[in-house]
């Protein structure tokens, strides 16, 4: 049998515009790698929303990113600030991987 | 002459697009596809541009409409952040933020200006698309100033970049200088694609402005009436000042009404990439509500015919 | 006649993508692109037909074609709901679901059938797109009839709305009108997207209609051979119906044959959206695929052309 | 260290036109946010399908969810129903979010 | 209240030209359905990539399965060998679904 | 004659491109348009190729033609193996993937390089479409035999699906032999868009072309001086090779040229996609960054007009 270990999966929704910056606070707390995901429309308090490469501002994009759980919450702990601020969503759930060293 | 603007099919187009977002029709132009239109007549009337001044040589015309299109750029948007705090009630942040967008540009608008002014037989100046990318991105340089006033940004280079490699200030000012060196013969086996089919597209593309700009409309909830009413009155002034700065330093009237357009239209494009980016604490519902929602179908169905008559009698 | 449409372009262009399917290459058109093409198509074929009723007016023609389609919409579902039941053994949802299609129209089969009549000196009245307009979405409200008789739908309002704001209906009669408004002379400026190059954008998108009915044909679960019989029996049926009712009611050669292959043809883009909608019971997979991968490859290679002599014959 | 609390995570795969059937019922049950996540393609029992603009009616999409336990179990409730009908694909898993009054 | 069961959600981040060959495994251990999730761009060891139509091997893809333990444990051994060399991300996490029969 | 080609618009999009990504600039032409403009390039080059050969019927010149392009493909990768595993270091895997790209071709270069002989009125034969097509797959076949040897690959049919049915060979082919059944007449309608347009498209897709090489570039960690000797050193190779062979079997010089630029570039599409599944243990890192961000931009901007001067001279 494989061996596997628990790690964090970590999704942020953002405007895309703020995806660099999100990116960097990763890096600064050593997330090895993300992956972008596609949302095509959403809805919250705020109404509504499509994707819209026209102008561009009103597009979000999901950034997923497995972490161990030290480097999870320290991410977490970065940007908890600008939650608001940013509109952002954040959520965390646990995932098996196999070699959990990479993460 | 209202009507004559009424009656193309480039405005009809983007009239189509209102009526439909408005009734719920599920119409939507794959947004791949809209992004390159929006690239493609970008190109096409920079390469345009820059071929005309290829035939008329830098002139003094240039290097004055230049340096005013830079300065309304930079200043419109100490006016308008006046009237948002003031009359608007926004506070600082999204007061700046709304401010560079209406002292930048949206190239649809001129666009279709010039295409509306050319049926009428009035074609503004070549160096007029170099205007237009000069007046893109001081603005936002202008709002965040406004927002951040005492609080230094940590960010200045990313600003510069923000100003100078923003993409479409690249294809405008690529396509300028590729126009400058190809000219008129050069020109001629990429026409086909570049002149001839320009129009065509751009009734396409309007009818997907019309969609989004009913849609972010509807969608909206952060309007209120003195903001409804600040996205008409923003372009009546700054196209005004537009017109008489372009009158004053002796521009022939389209280009004088040009200028008044580039003036009165609103970013949302570069500005709101930029403003999310910089001043992400700014409430996007606000910027590009008004912006998108209200002040591009004033100036395309009643601000490009305004400001070309208004030229016409200061002219 | 048949080896005249077997050796156009835009014919070898479709059995093209058929052919890729059919050799599982991994050829493909993204999405957005054949969305976007379509989107042109409709544009393009909505003003020309606007222009030629500008040209020729408003006249008895015109309402007596208007009537018809929109009766052969709303009762050829009809028969093909008793056919699907009797002989395909559907259930009434399913069976509901598919008569919709066949009383709904394809566009792409009316401009291939155009394109061809036309190559062949037989253009179909200007009016003809305003039928194809007409034929869209009354067969929805016959469908939805049959499938749910004596049950009271809810949602009459949502659709009454799919039947009216249904994107390709919005598209073709606001083009449509867009095109009695600007006229013969404000299509020139728009004239060489819309009109030269409509053909080429045909063949492209032909090349993926192919692509993607072969990949439904191929990955489709759900057909019989009774079903695949009713999918070449109904278009003969029904489009033999278009061309004697057009011929009855007076049309000339060119414009009966094209009733008769709106009439033949079955929908694959308004209807299925709204039967996933207002039937989400009905197998997608039996609708699509006679469709889609039955009856819409057999008109274009067989059925325009048979038609065609049919209207002759009669006229 | 941010305080989290445990949401749930709600995706459903369901053909693109019933998306707005779904966000009807989830507004019933007051969810307040949903964001919709592209699919390219898929494969099941039916058969395989891939993302295709022109018809429509054979595009599926993710609509994404996050809700506390309650307005999660009101929603499985209203659409299980119709899990067979409209061929849906419900999952629901456990997350951590931060402030998770907004849920 | 409906009931529900726990089956496992399999995420794997693969190179596009991949996935053909990750589905054929998937199918040998008996999955009975999946999904392709749209990925626009991402970062790791290896460099940042882009979402690139053009050349295609650029590009990457999620593929997302519903399967139970037994399917999932199969899967990660079968395709456990591959992780490395076809550089994979397999994340296994946790979900409650109706109807877990289908799975 | 460099400059030529230097102030050509198409080349200078592809600069534009270059420069673009360089400075950071946000510019991105959408994937989907990108995409869908190399699909209409092929589609517009196979017609043309097609209908030429219609013209000039099979020769015995198009015959040596294809059997010389096929040896090349064949052979090529042996010479880039060797030097791939001396010099640069790579292990049999990696070198044989990398060989695989430089037996292929890249149909953007060919067009590049076709547009601008004909624009100094040196038209290459119809037929080397056809050449182009022969070429793109074999190369794959070497490629894998080179990295597997004395491994038994379980895949053979897998693999002779991806060279016959490969998106660009199906295309290409299929378009070429459209245009020989449509011949010229059957073209005329489609002609505006397929041929009008074409060099217009060229530019937009080369800007995009400037911006996916130049970022791989940048994002590339794989690369080290080596390597990039070699992705010059080994079309500069290939291209002679090919130059002196086309001249050998008595062509033309412009299609000796034409033989020289395809033998010079490297594939970027239909082989990296068929090394990921066949290979998949090869580093896509160093295939993509040689053939991409190194040759592809060499071969626009030099190698076209080297091999052109250089089958001058042999000619
Ligand atoms: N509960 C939720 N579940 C999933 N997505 C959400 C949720 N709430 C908000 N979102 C997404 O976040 C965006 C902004 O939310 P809001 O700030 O509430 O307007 C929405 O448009 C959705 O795309
Ligand atoms: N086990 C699964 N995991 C992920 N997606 C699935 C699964 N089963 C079905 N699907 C998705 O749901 C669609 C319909 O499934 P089915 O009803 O089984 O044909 C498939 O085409 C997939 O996109
Ligand atoms: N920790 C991570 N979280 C999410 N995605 C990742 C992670 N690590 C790698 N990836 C994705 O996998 C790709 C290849 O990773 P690598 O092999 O580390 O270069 C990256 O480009 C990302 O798209
Ligand atoms: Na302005
Ligand atoms: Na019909
Ligand atoms: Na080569």
């Amino acid at each position: 049998m494989i061996e596997t270990v628990t790690r964090k999966r970590i999704e942020i929704l953002v405007d895309t515009p703020l995806v660099p910056r999100l990116l960097k606070h990763a890096r600064d707390v050593d997330i090895s790698g993300w992956s972008l995901i596609h949302v095509d429309a959403g809805g919250g308090r705020d109404g509504a929303w499509q994707q819209d490469d026209v102008t561009g501002a009103a597009a979000k994009t999901i950034i997923l990113m497995i972490a161990n759980e030290n480097k999870a919450q320290a991410l977490t702990e970065a940007i908890a600030p600008f939650l608001n601020s940013y509109r952002l969503l954040l959520t965390i759930g646990d995932v098996e991987v196999v070699r959990g060293e990479k993460f | 002459m209202i009507v004559d603007t009424l009656t193309s099919p480039v405005i009809l187009f983007f009239v189509l697009g209102l009526f439909a977002a408005f009734v719920r029709s599920d119409l939507a132009i794959p947004e791949a596809f809209a992004k390159a239109m929006s690239i493609y007549l970008m190109a096409a009337i920079g390469l345009k541009g820059g071929i005309e001044v290829a035939e008329s040589g830098f002139t003094v015309d240039l290097a004055s409409a230049a340096v005013i299109g830079l300065l309304l750029s930079l200043l419109l948007p100490f006016l308008a952040f006046a009237l948002l705090t003031r009359i608007g009630g926004l506070n600082r942040i999204d007061a700046g933020a709304v401010a560079a967008h209406y002292g930048s540009v949206s190239v649809v608008t001129f666009v279709t200006a010039k295409e509306i002014l050319t049926g009428q037989g009035l074609s503004p100046a070549g160096y007029m698309v170099a205007v237009l990318a000069l007046m893109e991105t001081p603005a936002i340089i202008s709002g965040l100033w406004l927002a951040r006033r005492g609080q230094t940004s940590s960010d200045g280079g990313g600003l510069m970049h923000e100003v100078f490699a923003n993409a479409s200030v690249i294809l405008l000012v690529g396509a300028f200088v590729i126009g400058m060196v190809a000219g008129k013969d050069g020109f001629e086996p990429v026409k086909p694609l570049f002149d001839t089919g320009f129009r065509g597209v751009l009734c396409l593309f309007l009818l997907d402005m019309g969609l989004i700009a009913a849609r972010r409309l509807i969608q909206s909830k952060k309007l209120n009436a003195r903001l409804v009413v600040l996205a008409i009155v923003l372009p009546l002034i700054n196209g005004s000042i537009g017109v008489l700065a372009g009158t004053l330093i002796g521009m022939d009237v389209a280009s004088a009404a040009t200028l008044g357009i580039l003036a009165a239209s609103a970013s949302y494009i570069a500005v709101p990439a930029a403003m999310r980016m910089a001043l992400p604490e700014a409430d996007p519902g606000i910027y590009l509500s008004m912006s998108l929602g209200i002040t591009f179908p004033f100036n395309i169905i009643i601000g490009i015919t305004l400001f070309t008559q208004l030229a016409g009698l200061m002219g």
